[in-house]
């Protein structure tokens, strides 16, 4: 596969990790209420999905980013890619 | 105590293979520069005012006479020049709060590349595209050849500098040499 | 022996003769030959035998869709079996021998199997072989197993080398036939980066073996002219000798190249070399390969290919036989018939079960219409076939045509379907090819050459357009449409005798029937019930005529029926070719230490530790055996003063103003405020609450810290922190990065361990006050070099570590070596090391295997509930912190004489060893010098609570049984004063 | 039809026209006690039990496309129980022993071949985590060796022995295990299955559960409703499609795992070889087969085929441990979907809905599973309990803690 690194551009897949699904970026508060089922949800339970997918990548043997890649689990087609630091943010990650 | 002296990783390597030369450069200092958040303003000013560059785009270095940036990370770059003794201590005190710096000096081997036939032989082991007019001069990529983590830059025509862990450079030195010796 | 089968013509080079042998038998060929094409102009028409009834089998086809001539090549360690003669280039001293027979070929005893074929159907080993049940494992396996398979490896490691390589390229054009050879020159001419690549070693494709005319020139000089111009274009890559296997995600293609296997020696160079080919567009122009008819007895050696026939002919000046008749159901096999006449090949008869011939009159040749081939004679050559209508022909060789499949293979591999085309009785590719991928010519179904041409030529220019370049204005090369015309005929049906679908794996139309009649009517249960199309040829040859049958069975029609799917590889491709070049040392990178050369020079043992090679044991005269050198090792350590080189540990650099904030939240116990000049140990747990990493992180400066992982975690460590803080805490101001080949470090443990680094370091004040355990600072070392220093202990001693920039590393040994000599220093391996902290009760990755708590090696205490770190919360879970937890224990053997071993697992005294009484393992052990005698790690059900208790430590695969008794992990030196002093 | 040798003779004497199908191919009825989701082998297994060892009665197994068309039918074949974790190891070794007398229970030959699976390793630490597992498999009842380097190279002299990367320090044999003919795994259950009475409907698809108050009532699929006291899903590689159409998300994520096998050779492998410092493990078929595979791809996928990166580490592997197979050509490559569970560990259990039944999460290790799995989750249709033998292999055992983590990788199902 080619992943085409929003920096870089298109580079083989095999420089990268895969981690998983996108969600590992919505990491509970493990100081909040009922945080041991959140924790359980959201480090066990998967959408699965068949079909489009925003998944996790980590560009090992690049420039060390983590990416948020949306991709057919079907297909393989590779929709878009984005830093995954500007999407935590986006979905409201700070310190 | 008699003062300590350095080895470098392949010993002054320096060997044609076919129409191929392939040498250890062991002259320089590499220097990781990471910018703290908020401070990315000042950091390209420190580094005009220091070097005479610009910061370099993610896939090309720039340079002077002295002196190449390369892009390493979104807020890192890398600082090759030529060998200075404690270039973290150095560089702190010219950099100040704008930038973290951190040596990398011994953490890498840079081989260098030269010849009619270099790309031919970087084709075996190099997944980037080489083509002169694709990656082109001081083009640079971070990548991984034969399991191990490399930088490649575009140094001239059909030179390059090839940079990879210094506990590997053996590894590294017969990946490449092998590549010469497949093809000639 | 003399070529009685070669005629005039051809593009084999007659002036360079060619030595070769089959079977020991001396032969001749000639430059440009295949091996097959020689053997068939020396007249060898049997050169095999099939998988499953042994039947002789000759030559079937003349390219890599071969079932048949699979020989061994070469011979020793570079025998290579099942290499199909077809593609296999004659070079001066070729071996080749014929397999999958015992006895010699002609006289192959296991022929006797084809006498008892009725009991031998499609499946009969499911029903059978179960009486008595011992003898499957004993008589009917290894039976069953050494009749199988059909060439055999030699056993000896393959001397050849191999290697890999990566291409790019605007356009990749799969196929160098007449439509392959137009879309270069058209995406060529326009300025595209074209490679093009063939399996052949001569680029024409069907051009070569029949005759054309492209653009007022013969076919052949037209290769040859596109040729020339394709060179001369530095933008065009031509890679003959290879073949495109594989199509993969987002336009990358898997390709072999066959660099010297076409010569005598290698000269040392690779064999092979495996190209990923990116590729912006793709075209696959793999033309078409011709099918069989299954009739009675259609099997025997002389039976062809009819395109073949022409080819052998065509191409490689050989008569495939002296009195040939042609069996064929489309307009194919009549131009066969012209070509092999106007060569002047005997032609006795064409046999086409259609009822209109599509040509009035060939000279000299019978034309049977409405007729087929109804049986065959002559059990290891073709003598004599048996018409429908009765007529007998006395023909040695049979030129058989059922039509031809496009070669749709490539666009199947990202799971496309092709579709059935009635027209031309064959598959071509559905809608949905792979992304960036076209097809042209024969393999789309385009079956004339004109047609093929056009299409090659209009399909080029798109993909230029849509590459952004402007296409040259050239014309499409002109060439005539040639009658393809075909009759959906594919089996003589109604006859006793078998007729054979899968030549090389012996599946009749029978056993598809009784696959129908026992309910396997998929074609997935078809080809897995009677192993259908499974053999080397992957049913190139076999498939559609399997799928015909059996929807004449089903009462269905073809595209009702189905087809298989195509998977890589197109052909088969050498697993060495896939390995490349990572083999044997270079499998994977060797890291080594700072102090690599210098160990190696006092003759040290090393050992692999991840890439990392390092010291295990330094070996002395008069140690007996490696106890002797490590027992040493470790009393004059503890004794006097040891240095170790502990470089491999990972090491990252942590810089920034929420440094502290971030090793915080990164590891389980408070990190918030370490201060300046301090060490910390840290565990690290994952998210799931397990226990992952520990080491020490020193604070250097306000926003600096030094973390140092196990050598194993140094990658992923780095990585989860790098995930941490981009994904989890963005705006944290904190940054990474590895340090850990930048340094050089040393451990110098034991009570003169300070005595030796007052030496080394300079102008730091090593008191116990100004430089107490757990302290760090930036230091310069002999004299100058910058470097660093940590009072941390590993071994329980009074211990430092000092590191220099890994350039230095080397001086620094010897210096310290030099140092310490008035100590008697001793350097220690990693076995010492290990047995150190054995004794010291500190846990490494045999404890932290990954599926441990902290719960579980007591440093609960360790994991905050202060605040949020990764895997504080889930480390809490119910069963995780359940009383019957196993814990961490140390062990000694009750007798001092007894040995351990660590996987050994723990019973009550009196317990039998199953998985109830199980109560836990051990992790580590050693012969502590210290205590004299076996110590140990473990892990036990409350095993906190049990020290003192003597239990079993049974390893059962060992067959050892002791006693030993549960202590504290904590057993030498519990108190720590050593290290603190 | 009994098959025995006087079968095979008589039909080889009288033209072999007298083979029947091996099973029926009945229309749906209405309703069923039990509706097992899922043909492949694992759902087959799962009938088979039931209908002859609980007594189970009106049982139906549907199918989506052709039965064993799932994993069962493209697998590496190997068959083991050489597991080191208490909530795994028994259930492994139940499952080998079925295996044992598979053929004689089904009148099928499935070609169960007991040649051995040898274990590498290539460092002390790994040496002693294989005798730890080792010991765990003798207390289990199954059978275990720990081998040393001479002994390695008496039994299988082509390892690499002479310029390795990782040397050879020692091997962990399980005699016992092996390899079986993946295909007829499925048939033979299809076949004992039918002749139990069971209805196995191919071409039948789920598209849905009929729900009311919480109770799962039966299936719609593709060839209408079909009502059932007790609906077991049972669709490894598809577990989290079918199960989301009852609204629940399963600790499951589905990866691709390919495997490859040469073209036919002559013996030249004794048993299964698993390589302890690269990702490769090897047998040869009865066939002649090299069939070889090692580690997944890594990223999530549902494509049924692979990429080129994890062929290329496969081969190297291979080659690094085997120098010998370097002229043996790779003749098919494929990839199958692998339901891959947060610990590396399956389910047999019941849902938090009545009436409803999930198995999967069977990794890349269903396939030695298939007997022991068909036997447990018949176990919990009929009874309502768990196996003591699959008692750990529980839904809710990442709320508790309880992981069944063979390898230690924690909750990222591509590592397991």
């Amino acid at each position: 596969m080619i992943i085409n690194h929003p920096l870089l551009g298109p580079r083989d897949a095999n420089e990268f990790i895969h981690l998983g699904d996108e969600s590992m970026i919505d990491r509970p508060d493990g100081m909040g209420e009922h945080a041991a089922k959140n924790f359980h949800e959201y480090l066990y339970l998967r959408d699965n999905p068949a079909g489009k997918y925003r998944e996790l990548w980590y560009h090992e043997a690049g420039d060390r980013s983590w990416l948020v890649v949306t991709r057919d689990t079907v297909t393989h087609e590779i929709f878009n890619v984005e830093l995954a630091r500007d999407v935590a943010r986006s979905r409201g990650r700070s310190k | 105590m008699a003062k300590l002296s350095a080895t470098d990783s392949l010993g002054g390597y320096d060997k044609e293979i076919g129409n191929i030369r392939l040498r250890e450069v062991a002259n320089q200092s590499l220097i990781a520069m990471a910018i703290p958040q908020g401070k990315e303003s000042k950091f390209k000013n420190n580094i005009k005012n220091i070097f005479n560059l610009k910061m370099p785009s993610p896939t090309k270095s720039v340079k002077n006479k002295d002196t190449r940036l390369l892009f390493t990370q979104p807020d890192q770059i890398f600082v090759l020049m030529k060998r200075v003794e404690d270039p973290e201590n150095s560089m702190a005190v010219t950099f100040g709060e704008s930038a973290y710096i951190t040596d990398q000096t011994d953490a890498w081997v840079i081989l260098e590349i030269s010849g009619e036939s270099s790309r031919e032989a970087l084709e075996r082991i190099c997944q980037v595209d080489l083509d002169k007019n694709v990656f082109q001069l001081d083009g640079m990529a971070r990548t991984n050849m034969e399991h191990m983590s490399a930088i490649i830059i575009r140094k001239a025509d059909n030179t390059f500098y090839l940079m990879s862990a210094s506990s590997s450079a053996k590894s590294f030195l017969h990946a490449v040499e092998l590549s010469a010796q497949h093809i000639s | 022996m003399k070529q009685a089968h070669r005629i005039n013509g051809g593009l084999v080079n007659k002036s360079k003769p060619i030595k070769f042998t089959f079977n020991n038998k001396q032969m001749t060929g000639y430059e440009g030959d295949t091996l097959a094409s020689a053997l068939l102009a020396n007249g060898q028409r049997l050169v095999g035998r099939s998988f499953k009834y042994h039947r002789p089998r000759g030559i079937f086809s003349s390219g890599s869709e071969e079932p048949n001539a699979l020989v061994q090549l070469r011979s020793g360690a570079h025998q290579e079996p099942n290499t199909r003669a077809t593609v296999v280039e004659l070079f001066d001293g070729l071996t080749s021998e014929s397999q999958n027979h015992r006895g010699s070929l002609d006289f192959d005893i296991m022929s006797v199997t084809d006498l008892l074929s009725p009991f031998l159907g499609a499946g009969f080993y499911y029903k059978t072989f179960m009486w008595p049940k011992a003898f499957w494992e004993k008589i009917y396996e290894p039976i069953i197993r050494s009749s199988a398979g059909l060439g055999s490896l030699s056993k000896l490691e393959d001397p050849d080398k191999y290697d890999k390589g990566f291409l790019h390229c605007d356009l990749l054009i799969a196929g160098a036939g007449p439509s392959g050879l137009t879309a270069a020159l058209a995406a060529g001419r326009a300025g595209a980066r074209v490679i093009i690549a063939d399996e052949d070693f001569l680029l024409g494709g069907r051009l070569l073996e029949e005759e054309h005319t492209v653009s007022g020139i013969s076919g052949q000089d037209w290769v040859q002219k596109s040729k020339d111009e394709l060179d001369a274009m530095p933008n065009v890559r031509i890679l003959t000798r290879t073949t495109v296997y594989g199509s993969y995600d987002h336009g990358i293609y898997g390709a072999l190249e066959r660099k010297t296997d076409h010569l005598a020696d290698s000269g040392n160079k690779p064999r092979q070399v495996l190209w990923r080919i990116y590729s912006k567009r793709a075209m696959i122009c793999g033309g078409a390969t011709e099918r069989s008819i299954a009739f009675p007895n259609n099997d025997r050696p002389g039976i062809m290919l009819a395109g073949s026939v022409r080819a052998y002919a065509t191409r490689y000046g050989v008569a495939a036989g002296t009195n040939i008749a042609i069996f064929t159901n489309n307009d194919s096999g009549w131009q066969t018939a012209v070509e092999l006449v106007s060569k002047g090949i005997n032609v006795t008869a064409v046999i086409d079960p259609r009822d209109t011939a599509p040509r009035a009159h060939i000279p000299g040749v019978a034309m049977i219409m409405g007729a087929s081939v109804c049986d065959t004679q002559g059990r290891k050559g073709l003598n004599r076939i048996t018409l429908t209508n009765g007529q007998v022909l006395n023909v040695d060789c049979l030129a058989v045509s059922g039509g031809w499949s496009p070669n749709v293979h490539l666009t199947c591999h990202q799971r496309g379907r092709p579709i059935w085309n009635d027209e031309i009785a064959g598959f071509v590719p559905g809608g949905n090819l792979p992304v960036g991928q076209s097809i042209a010519g024969a393999s789309n179904g385009e079956m004339t050459l004109g047609a093929a041409i056009k299409s090659g030529h209009k399909t080029a220019n798109a993909i230029v357009k849509e590459l952004g370049l402007s296409p040259s204005r050239s014309q499409a090369p002109k060439a005539e449409d040639e009658g393809f015309a075909i009759m959906q005929y594919w089996h003589v049906a109604g006859y006793k005798q078998r007729a054979w679908i899968d030549l090389q794996n012996d599946v009749t139309s029978k056993d598809v029937k009784q696959s129908q009649a026992e309910g396997f009517k998929s074609v997935e249960h078809l080809k897995r019930y009677t192993t259908l199309g499974m053999a080397t040829d992957q049913g190139k040859t076999s498939n559609i005529l399997g799928l015909a049958v059996m929807a004449e069975a089903t009462g269905k029609t073809i595209p009702e029926t189905g087809t298989t799917i195509f998977r890589p590889p197109y052909s088969p491709v050498a697993i060495g070719a896939f390995g490349g070049r990572e083999r044997g040392q270079h499998f994977h990178p060797t890291r080594l230490t700072p102090s690599h050369n210098w160990a190696d020079e006092q003759g040290a043992e090393f050992v692999e530790v991840g890439n990392w090679m390092r010291a295990q044991w330094f070996p002395k005269s008069g140690d007996k055996t490696w106890r002797d050198s490590v027992d040493r090792e470790v009393k004059k350590t503890r004794k006097s003063v040891g240095v170790c080189d502990v470089s491999t540990l990972g090491k990252i650099d942590i810089k920034g103003k929420d440094a502290a904030e971030f090793l915080n939240k990164i590891y389980s116990n408070p990190f918030a405020k370490v201060p300046v000049g301090r060490v910390r140990y840290g565990l690290m747990l994952r998210e799931d609450g397990i226990c992952y990493d520990d080491g020490t992180t020193a604070r250097l400066a306000e926003h600096h810290f030094v973390m140092t992982t196990t050598t194993a975690n140094a990658v992923l460590v780095y990585r989860n922190m790098e995930f941490a803080r981009q994904c989890l805490f963005p705006d944290l101001d904190v940054h990474l990065i590895s340090t850990t080949d930048q340094w050089a470090q040393f451990a110098i443990a034991g009570p003169n361990s300070r005595a030796v680094l007052s030496k080394i370091i300079d102008k730091v004040d090593m008191s116990n006050d100004g430089f107490p355990f757990m302290a760090c600072s930036d230091v310069t070392v002999c004299g100058g070099t910058p470097g660093r220093l940590f009072r941390i202990s590993f071994s329980g001693e009074l211990a430092y570590e000092v590191a220099v920039p890994a350039r230095y590393g080397d001086a620094l040994i010897r210096e310290i070596m030099a140092a310490g000599e008035e100590f008697d220093i001793t350097p220690y391996g990693t076995e010492a090391l290990g047995v150190m902290r054995i004794e010291k009760g500190h846990v490494t990755g045999a404890e932290l295997n990954g599926q441990m708590t902290a719960f579980n090696v007591n440093m609960n205490n360790m994991v905050s509930v202060k605040k949020d770190s990764i895997g504080s919360v889930l480390s809490r879970r119910e069963v995780m912190v359940a009383d019957n937890q196993v814990r961490l224990v140390g062990v000694k053997t009750v007798e001092k004489t007894d040995s351990l071993s660590s996987g050994a697992h723990f019973l009550a005294k009196n317990d039998k060893p199953t998985t109830a009484n199980d109560q836990g393992w051990i992790t580590s052990v050693c012969y502590s010098p210290h205590f004299e005698q076996h110590i140990g790690l473990g892990f036990l059900e409350r095993g906190h609570e049990r020290h003192g208790e003597i239990i079993r430590a049974w390893d059962g695969v060992r067959g050892t049984d002791v006693l030993v008794e549960i202590v504290s992990s904590h057993m030498y030196d519990p108190e720590g004063g050593l290290q603190r002093g | 039809m009994r098959y025995s040798a006087f079968g095979i003779l008589k039909q080889g004497l009288t033209g072999n026209k007298g083979w029947k199908p091996v099973w029926r191919e009945p229309e749906p009825k209405k309703s069923y006690d039990y509706i097992i989701v899922g043909g492949g082998g694992h759902g087959l297994a799962t009938a088979h039990y039931l209908a002859k060892v609980y007594g189970g009665k009106n049982i139906a197994v549907l199918e989506k496309g052709w039965i064993g068309s799932g994993n069962i039918g493209r697998n590496t074949t190997i068959v083991r129980s050489n597991y080191g974790l208490e909530g795994n190891q028994p259930f492994y070794e139940m499952s080998l022993k079925l295996w044992e007398g598979l053929e004689q229970d089904l009148n099928y030959n499935a070609m169960m071949s007991q040649r051995g699976i040898l274990n590498l390793a290539h460092s002390d630490g790994q040496r002693d985590a294989y005798a730890k597992r080792g010991n765990a498999m003798l207390m289990s009842g199954a059978d275990a060796e720990l081998l040393d380097r001479a002994a390695i190279q008496k039994m299988c002299p082509f390892l690499n022995f002479d310029n390795e990367r990782f040397p050879i320090k020692a091997g962990l044999l399980q005699r016992r295990a092996g390899t079986a003919r993946h295909d007829a795994v499925a048939w033979g259950y299809a076949r004992s299955a039918d002749l139990h009475g069971v209805d196995i409907i191919q071409n039948c698809e789920v598209t849905g559960f009929q729900m009311k108050n919480g109770k799962c009532l039966g299936v719609q699929t593709s060839k209408g409703m079909i009502k059932a006291k007790k609906t077991a899903v049972c669709v490894a590689g598809a577990s989290s499609r079918v199960m989301e159409k009852a609204g629940m998300r399963l600790p499951i994520e589905s990866h691709v795992l390919q495997a490859f096998v040469s073209e036919g050779l002559k013996p030249t492998i004794p048993g299964v070889i698993t390589y302890g410092a690269g990702h490769f493990y090897v047998s040869q078929s009865d066939k002649g087969g090299l069939v070889f595979g090692g580690d997944l791809d890594g990223y999530n996928s549902y494509a049924q085929r692979g990429n080129l990166p994890v062929v290329e580490d496969v081969c190297s592997g291979g080659m690094s441990i085997m120098p010998m197979i370097g002229r043996a050509r790779l003749l098919r490559m494929w990839g199958g979907v692998m339901d891959m569970s947060m610990d590396g560990s399956p389910f047999i259990d019941k849902t938090g809905i009545e009436g409803l039944y999930f198995n999967g999460g069977w990794c890349y290790g269903g396939f030695k599973a298939t007997p022991a799995s068909g036997y447990c989750y018949a176990h919990l249709l009929a009874t309502d309990t768990s196996h003591e033998n699959a008692s750990q292999m529980r839904l809710d055992r990442f709320i508790r803690g309880n992981m069944i983590d063979e390898k230690g990788v924690g909750a990222q199902p591509n590592l397991h």
